[in-house]
């Protein structure tokens, strides 16, 4: 074997003292710094969050783009199809669909966030503490019993009739969605974060938790809960979208947004005979925002779900 | 020159996009080469099917409320009164009748053979039994106030009378006698509806629910039921033990149950359904020009009404400024685009009078005027003493069309007056339980005459009458009513209707807006529909014609 | 003797969001027929990674393959087609994984999984299959074979489970069994029985064991010859005796100064190996222990170490070997006396 | 013991949900015979009312509506007079089971194979488009997907019919528009479990023995991924077979699944009560039988608490 | 010896499984635990020894017996006293990966138990901290990352400092290093044994691997199925072990030495029995080389055959 010459100075034994032998050699980041840098990393979900910004936007400064309100009408100029003057077209009364649009955009953002939140607050508290109560003594399954007992019937009571009581009891408008939405929402969430939390209180962690005195409540949301966020990212992408268009139901209903305000949801359904008169623009905008809505949320989350774990972060 | 117009039916078809890759078209455009010059023959196969758009509730003649019930009771049932083929009541089962001087009494007799379509004599005394069905408490039959006009029936239906005391009767076989409270101008007229029908007594006392299923199902009409699949369809077939069966061409109707517009019309334009109503509003644009599409006529108005109880409407010249202040001409022709006729009065387009038609008759009560509407708007609030108008919300119930028409003309007020309402719906049974209750200041309405009369339409906003939810009483309108009611001279009836409305359209309650229209499309090789004006067609006469 | 399997300057990176990670970096060894070789070292240090690229088992998703030779009786691995790599799989190229707990399908029964490559690979019926898995586990010393055919993982206890691992691996009588901490998650008492029953069949079947483990003491009780690895890296190989009584790497040292002697009365002090393994994101420019190593050098943290032949069967990664080392006898002497 | 005691759970959820609906029902304003604009004099009203039991107080009301109920007797209809709830039921519920299996088996099917697919080319092209489908799915209601469907496989390409039913050919676009949400959340919740799996040891087990992929995933990777799909099918399954209102209301669907809104709608007591515990009925007693299968599927799983 | 810390009596946990049926995971164990020793507790998975080690730090419920801690009987406190008692009895887990919560950092994971019993807040509360990870031989920078960052050796330290903070007397440690690297063992090892002087901690080590457990215990217990098997100190424990069983663990031992003669090794056949159906008398005898026929019979009596060497086995009459 033919052995390269080093420099002799080369063999001198290090000084042990001068040695840190127990480091970490990666960077460490602050939390927001930390999750900004993998979502970057991650180029869909920085696509997602700029299209998520861009539709924001759209949505606060869209209507001042062009000499439109939402709700005037030119009756001669009705079904006209995308042009330099209407951007998305008009619609059957002769409105401008651009403005339409992003004043719709204004109204199922608010229905999507607020879902999304009604998810996270009483989905994730009710099955949490169901889930982190069953088992735990008698008390503790009496009331992760009761709660699934709450989630059933939820689920078998006819939602139209919650609806219409709810309209006769409460002005129409966002507030009314919102307590509609309030009403049932959250029940498919509560059931698979149950699960989830069944399965993940078992853990070491967890034990350790309360081996420290920490609280029922702290154990549930610092322990448990930020480890079924895979969960509840997935399973937000499937209520927003549903909200979306349920608001359109409740207001069609007389329970929401009243007209000439739109929602997309509104928008679309209104748009439905479009299918057989081929003014497509009318049922592509809304139909088209809402999907990309939902693509760019999707990649965004997925893109916050990695980030968030620390463990994905290798 | 015959190959020449081959040659343009088979291009017609084919650029017609969406008809061009369906089988059925392709087969009849095949027909038409191997025959074109018998294209109008009677076809082999002599069958339709027509959407009836729900399941009807009840295709029973004590307990049917509704046109889609109705609809099909028509075809399968024939009263002692029909209709010819313009509409016209014309003697049906009744052979001959008698009116008393009086005007009181009739004594109707039945034709030979009248036989049910199991092949049993229909006698008089079937008449007897079924109206007096109707009026029996324990059937809850809900038009039962139809028949109040009888002796002692209002009475029997409310319990305090019994069945005897009805003025109808049997006198034998043949004979029916009723009684009547006082002389009624268009019992006639009244006869041709369903609840006068005849109903087989067996039928009923062996099973309450004999209508509910086609094996149990016995009539009388043209056509007889020989299928009914709930929510599916309802197939009546030519009915052999009719009198004038040889009238009748259509050996088979289905009555098809699809409620969604664009469904059924895609339907139609495939060729599962030969006739449709109500299109999808979107698609009239398009089909307008079409030899198969026809627009007719519905004897209803569409309107708003006012809650004269409640500001700004207890002021009548704030109620004129908002109805002077939409353009009803744009708002049909842009909007509801159904070809609907603008409404400048209570009484839609559609009852002859002597003079002519009623509604030409009575002209138009107000003008369409932005500057007069502002004016009568400013003197209003002054005489109110209002500087600014109290904020209104315009009540409509949870439609597509309302919607848009609610928009369409929540932007006129805003445009042409400077008002600026807010909109608000409601699902069905609350809008009428919160219009019931006079809970709104504005509200939608829609009213259709199950008759062509005036009466009908008049009547709605009578001072005791439950469906005027305005809160409007004027006796010189209840009084000119009622007198219009007991006038037997016909011109004088009809003047003092006038009257009446004018009364009613100087108060203004409620602002007309059109008066409503029906949109067909029917297949072209289908003759001799009858279609009358409150009506869906009625197919005794229709025939299935070669292409 | 015959070299069943030569593994030749095999480089593995894995493709992270923080970047590449060298997890095996030029690793060569080989395998003869019938004979154990241990792979030790800790975890973390691509010995795991280096028997996955043998059978093919890497995601190739993250995995990269950067260089290298894997040869089979004169086969190369890394060259076959997928189709004909299964071929080998499961049937003279077996494996037995770590963790017997998570190893097996929890939804299968026991006697499937262990006939499953009997009929994938013997292409006999399911009747036979069944009765040859019955057998095995009846050879791995499972009591009740017929009633443990049909029952489900969870109702096996580790130690069981573990010898069904080995039923299946050993199924279809492989030439080469690799098993990768095979007895890690095991009590001492099975852990015995498990080394025992290798140790037999070994015999029995002349197959060839490559044994992975960072237990030294499964070590010198059964393999013949062994490699340290670290940090991707196999820092010294050789037999168990040159290994064992004449260890030339610190690491090698270390590992065994860091266990305590049970035999002894006196209560001494651990001497565990300071520190933690390198982060193979960025791992050392020079000998990757280097930053761990009481003896290093400047060299050692600038230049990777060359490969020193102690004897033909024992070489060594480490700069202290070099004759320029100024204290290489008196450090290497001090490596010789541990076990004086 | 565990079967009796979840039968008796199951008999008093749905006892309240009954008795709840029971209770709105009767709140919400509306009147069930004031059925166009026309109003009908209030004796006439009473007579219907005497008719349906309308004109006793609530609390009477309810005791007689319990009592039918135990002997399995729904009433009659308000609006379709002639018919009961029993009918209704018998009629409609054939039709509806059929479509919502179908576009089950279509959901469960394609659902997995795209969330497998997904899965297997984890972070790839394919793996994107899947998610695309799947947003696509969720994003496009069923309100406007069945028409477009209509306009292109029945108006443009004339496979099949517009709507109504008789054939079988008359089921195919009602349950893809049924399928199609269905599908895209067992995509996406089989996407997610299949990646876990796919990563645990036995799969490497099962790599090692040497299966193909294919065997890989059917033999060993579906059935342990399938778990979070079934909890998700188990509600899923109890509506869909039940009856959609959309979908039956645009493809002219016999089903039942338009009375739960048009029971509603139209203020028709009986339907509504009878509707809603034929629902929960089959909602529970599904989600009972998803817990037994939970067994079935994963042979650790137990039913009865165990502790330590 | 000194002063006795928790003092176990007839300690028994059963749990229930299916068919009516009991696991007895702890059957009738009492033991003492002297302040400042450390007591190894050994046995194969399924011993009970680690149901035993959940038991006396309160994670878990005696089915009966009693644990009294400095005297006093846990399960007779107030809420109040209960809670400071469980503040002074701490557990190190087995599994350093499943121990740690993956989404937290190692500041946040350290501190929860100074937040859970409110023992400092704000600067004070970083200041326990950062001193809690350099007693672990980590640095205070270390407090901003997360588990997953760490080796295995790095987060046990951190399970340890994460015990520590709380300030207990006691700490079980339930398989600590049996997870972990043989070079990483050995830095644990020797940093328990530091704390336990700085500190002044009193230690149950929980084992399967009896080389590190004879290195760090004072007295080593041998457990069975639920049973205590033998119990003396260390050294006598491995000089003369005397219960067939603990013989077989030992021999079981592999040894790092090529060389060394093969040692004749009692090679346990199976595995334990299952402990819903434990074998009558003597549990081992079903595997026991020496089982004799009263051990089928007779359940051995638990007694003191040497000076301070406890076993149940009939051999020792």
């Amino acid at each position: 074997m033919v052995i390269k010459r080093a420099d002799n100075s080369l063999f001198t034994p290090i000084d042990p003292s001068k040695k840190v032998i127990d480091d970490i050699q990666r960077p460490s980041l602050s939390v927001w710094k930390d999750t900004l840098l993998s979502i970057m990393r991650n180029k869909l979900a920085l696509l997602g969050f700029f299209l998520l910004a861009i539709i924001v936007f759209l949505a606060l400064f869209g209507p001042s783009m062009v000499p439109f309100s939402p709700s005037e009408q030119n009756l001669t100029k009705t079904n006209l199809p995308p042009s330099v003057e209407h951007w998305f077209g008009t619609d059957n009364l002769g409105r401008d669909m651009w403005t339409r649009s992003w004043y719709g955009a204004r109204v199922s953002l608010i229905i999507g966030i607020v879902a999304a939140l009604i998810d996270l607050i009483l989905g994730v508290i009710v099955g949490g503490v169901s889930g982190y109560m069953a088992g735990r003594g008698k008390k503790g399954d009496r009331i992760d019993g009761l709660l699934m007992r709450i989630v059933e019937v939820l689920y078998g009571i006819p939602y139209l009739l919650i609806v219409i009581l709810l309209m006769v009891i409460m002005e129409p408008g966002i507030t009314a969605i919102i307590i509609a939405l309030s009403v049932t929402g959250w029940v498919g969430m509560a059931r698979i974060i149950r699960g989830q939390i069944l399965q993940l209180k078992s853990q070491e962690y967890v034990q350790a938790a309360e081996k420290l005195g920490t609280s029922h409540t702290k154990i549930i949301s610092r322990h448990l809960l930020p480890n079924t966020m895979g969960i509840i990212i997935v399973n937000l992408t499937f209520t927003i979208p549903t909200a979306i268009f349920a608001e359109s139901f409740l207001s069609f209903l007389g329970l929401g947004v009243q007209a000439p305000f739109a929602s997309w949801g509104t928008m679309a359904n209104d748009a439905l005979g479009v299918i057989l008169s081929g003014q497509w623009w009318r049922l592509f905008f809304p139909g088209f925002l809402i999907s990309l809505t939902m693509f760019a949320f999707n990649v965004f989350g997925d893109g916050i779900q990695d980030a968030l774990d620390p463990r994905d972060r290798k | 020159m015959k190959k020449l117009f081959v040659l343009m039916i088979t291009i017609l078809s084919l650029s017609a996009v969406l008809v061009a890759c369906n089988g059925k078209d392709k087969d009849s455009s095949d027909k038409g080469k191997e025959d074109g010059n018998s294209s109008s023959g009677k076809a082999e196969k002599q069958e339709i099917v027509m959407n009836a758009g729900s399941e009807p509730p009840a295709i029973d003649p004590a307990l049917a409320t509704d046109t889609t019930s109705g609809w099909v009771l028509d075809h399968i049932f024939e009263g002692l009164y029909t209709r010819d083929k313009n509409g016209s009541a014309v003697p049906g089962l009744a052979e001959k009748t008698e009116i008393s001087e009086d005007g009181k009494k009739y004594i109707f007799t039945i034709r030979d053979g009248a036989k049910w379509s199991d092949g049993s004599p229909l006698t008089a005394n079937d008449f007897e039994f079924a109206w007096k069905h109707v009026l029996n408490p324990d059937t809850g039959s809900s038009f039962a106030f139809y028949l109040y006009y009888l002796v002692g029936a209002e009475e029997y239906n409310k319990g305090n009378a019994k069945a005897e005391d009805v003025g109808v009767k049997a006198l034998d076989e043949k004979t029916l006698e009723v009684t009547l409270n006082e002389p009624l101008g268009y019992f006639e007229t009244l006869l041709t509806m369903w609840t006068f029908y005849p109903v087989k007594e067996e039928l009923v006392a062996g099973n309450e629910n004999w209508s509910a299923e086609a094996k149990t199902y016995v009539s009388n009409g043209p056509f007889k039921m020989t299928a009914w699949e709930h929510d599916s369809e309802v197939v009546i077939e030519k009915n052999n033990e009719y009198y004038d069966k040889d009238s009748v061409n259509l050996d088979k109707i289905t009555f098809k149950m699809v409620g969604e517009a664009t469904t059924y019309y895609q339907m139609y334009k495939t060729g599962e359904l030969d006739f449709i109503k109500s299109l999808p509003t979107d698609v009239i644009e398009s089909e307008k020009d079409k030899d198969d599409f026809e627009i007719v006529p519905y004897y209803g108005t569409y309107m708003y009404m006012f809650n004269v109880e409640k500001e700004p409407f207890t002021n009548e010249k704030v109620r004129k400024a908002f109805g002077m202040s939409i353009d009803r001409e744009v708002l049909t022709e842009n909007v509801t685009l159904a070809g609907e006729t603008p409404a400048y009065g209570m009484v839609p387009v559609g009852a002859d009078s002597p003079e002519g038609d009623f509604r030409a008759v009575g002209g138009d009560y107000f003008e369409e005027n932005l500057d007069k509407a502002k004016k009568l708007l400013a003197e209003g609030m002054a005489e109110e003493g209002w500087t600014t108008l109290p904020e209104v919300t315009l009540l409509y119930n949870t439609d597509e069309n309302h919607k848009k028409i609610a928009e369409a003309v929540q932007e006129m007020f805003k445009k042409n007056i400077g008002v600026d309402i807010k909109l608000a719906n409601q699902e069905w049974k609350t809008y009428l339980e919160t219009t019931k209750a006079h809970n709104f200041q504005m509200a939608r309405m829609g009213w259709i005459g199950l008759f062509v009369d005036p009466v009908v339409n008049l009547d709605y906003y009578l001072g005791d009458s439950p469906n005027n939810r305005t809160g409007w009483v004027n006796e010189d309108f209840d009084r000119l009513m009622a007198e219009s009611k007991v006038e037997q001279d016909t011109a004088k009836r009809y003047e003092l209707l006038h009257q009446a409305e004018e009364v009613l359209m100087t108060d203004f309650p409620m602002m007309p807006i059109y008066f409503y229209t029906n949109t067909y499309l029917m297949n072209k090789n289908i003759k001799d529909a009858a279609k009358f004006v409150n009506r869906f067609p009625f197919m005794k006469w229709a025939e299935v014609t070669e292409k | 003797m015959e070299q069943l399997l030569e593994v030749k300057n095999l480089e593995v990176n894995f493709r992270t969001y923080g970047g590449e990670v060298k997890a095996v970096r030029d690793v060569s060894f080989h395998i003869n027929k019938s004979e154990i070789l241990a792979i030790v070292g800790e975890s973390g240090s691509g010995k795991s990674v280096t028997v996955q690229t043998i059978m093919g088992l890497l995601p190739m998703s993250v995995a990269d393959i950067k260089n290298g030779t894997i040869h089979y009786k004169g086969q190369n691995l890394l060259e076959l087609k997928k189709r004909e790599l299964r071929k080998l799989k499961g049937s003279k190229i077996s494996m037995i994984f770590q963790d017997p707990m998570t190893s097996l399908n929890p939804t299968m029964k026991i006697g499937s999984q262990i006939a499953e490559g009997l009929i994938i690979h013997q292409k006999i019926s399911k009747r036979d299959a069944k009765e040859q898995a019955i057998n095995m586990i009846k050879l791995v010393g499972i009591p009740n074979p017929e009633q443990r055919y049909d029952q489900y993982p969870h109702e096996f206890s580790g130690g069981m489970r573990q010898r069904v691992m080995i039923a299946i691996a050993l199924a279809c009588r492989p030439e080469l069994l690799i098993a990768d901490e095979p007895t890690t998650a095991l009590d001492v008492t099975i852990q015995a029985q498990v080394l025992k029953l290798m140790i037999e069949l070994k015999e029995k079947t002349d197959t060839a064991i490559i044994l992975i483990t960072h237990d030294l003491g499964v070590v010198a009780e059964t393999a013949e010859r062994v490699a340290v690895m670290y940090a991707g890296v196999i820092v010294e190989t050789g037999t168990v005796h040159e290994i064992f009584e004449n260890p030339k790497h610190p690491y090698t040292w270390g590992l065994m100064e860091s266990i305590p002697d049970f035999m002894s009365t006196t209560k001494e002090r651990l001497i565990p190996i300071e520190g933690s393994p390198p982060d193979l994101f960025a791992p050392p420019k020079g000998c990757p222990f280097a930053p761990r190593c009481k003896y290093a050098m400047d060299i050692c943290v600038d230049q990777m170490p060359l490969d020193y032949e102690i004897s033909s069967s024992h070489s060594a990664k480490c700069w202290l070997n070099d004759e320029q080392s100024p204290n290489a006898d008196e450090v290497l002497a001090l490596g010789r006396s541990l076990y004086e | 013991m565990y079967i009796l005691k979840r039968f008796f759970t199951m008999i008093l959820t749905i006892w309240v949900i009954a008795t709840l609906t029971f209770v709105m029902m009767k709140f919400i304003p509306g009147d069930p015979f004031a059925s166009d604009a026309d109003v009908l004099p209030e004796e006439v009203l009473n007579n219907m009312r005497a008719k349906y039991n309308l004109d006793k107080p609530i609390a009477v009301q309810y005791v007689l509506y319990i009592k039918d109920l135990v002997s399995l007797d729904l009433g009659p209809s308000i609006q379709s007079r002639t018919r009961s709830v029993n009918d209704i039921i018998l009629s409609g519920f054939p039709p509806s089971a059929l479509l919502g299996a179908q576009a089950l088996v279509l959901a469960l099917v394609f659902g997995l194979l795209l969330g497998i697919i997904a899965a297997l080319y984890h972070n790839r092209f394919i793996d994107y488009l899947a998610m695309i489908i799947a947003i696509i799915g969720i994003s496009i209601p069923s309100f406007i997907l069945a028409p477009l469907l209509i306009k292109f496989f029945s108006v443009e390409w004339g496979l099949f019919p517009v709507a109504t039913w008789g054939t079988w050919k008359h089921t195919v676009l009602p349950s893809l528009a049924l399928a199609s949400m269905p599908l895209a959340v067992v995509a996406r919740f089989m996407r997610s479990s299949m990646i876990e799996v796919m990563n645990a040891n036995y799969i490497k087990t099962a790599d090692a023995k040497g299966l193909s992929t294919a065997g890989i995933v059917i033999k060993h990777g579906i059935r342990n991924a399938i778990l979070p799909v079934v909890s998700f099918i188990g509600p899923l399954f109890a509506s869909l077979i039940t009856g959609t209102f959309v979908i039956e209301k645009i493809f002219a669907i016999p089903g039942i699944g338009r009375y739960f809104v048009d029971s509603i709608f139209n203020r028709d007591y009986p339907v509504i009560m009878g509707t809603t515990i034929f629902f929960s009925v089959i909602l529970v007693v599904t989600l009972f039988l998803i817990d037994i299968s939970y067994r079935l599927i994963d042979p650790r799983i137990s039913l009865t608490s165990k502790e330590g | 010896m000194s002063e006795v810390l928790v003092e176990i009596k007839n300690l028994k946990r059963y749990f229930p499984v299916a068919d009516k049926k009991t696991v007895k995971a702890v059957d009738d164990i009492s033991l003492i635990i002297h302040k400042g020793e450390t007591l190894g507790l050994v046995g194969e998975s399924g011993s009970g020894k680690s149901s035993l080690g959940k038991l006396v730090v309160g994670l878990d419920t005696p089915t009966s017996g009693s644990i009294l801690f400095e005297g006093k009987e846990f399960t007779g406190l107030n809420k109040k006293d209960q809670r400071e008692m469980n503040r002074e009895m701490q557990i190190i887990f087995q599994d350093p990966h499943a121990s740690l919560n993956p989404r937290m950092r190692i500041g946040e994971i350290i501190a929860e138990g100074i937040d859970g019993y409110n023992l400092a807040k704000g600067k004070k509360r970083l200041e326990i901290v950062y001193s809690l990870l350099e007693k672990v031989g980590l640095r205070p920078e270390h407090a901003q990352r997360y588990p997953h960052e760490f080796s295995g050796g790095q987060r046990q330290r951190i399970g340890i400092a994460r015990a520590l903070a709380v300030q207990p007397k006691f700490i079980v440690a339930d398989e600590p290093i049996s997870a972990l690297d043989v070079s990483i063992q050995a830095q644990v090892i020797n940093l328990l044994e530091d704390l336990k002087e700085k500190e002044q901690l009193t230690y149950l080590f929980i084992a399967h691997d009896l080389g590190m457990v004879k290195h760090i215990s004072d007295r080593i217990g041998v457990m069975y199925l639920g049973k205590m098997m033998e119990l003396a100190s260390s050294d006598d424990l491995f000089k003369s072990p005397l219960h067939p069983y603990t013989q077989a663990l030992m021999s079981a031992i592999p040894i790092a030495d090529p060389s060394s003669i093969k040692r004749e090794r009692i090679v346990l056949k199976g595995d334990p029995p299952s402990p819903v159906n434990p074998p009558s008398g003597c549990r081992f005898r079903t595997r026991c080389a020496k089982a004799m026929d009263i051990c089928a019979a007779i359940e051995p009596q638990w007694k003191e055959v040497e000076d301070n060497h406890w076993t149940a086995c009939h051999l020792y009459p």
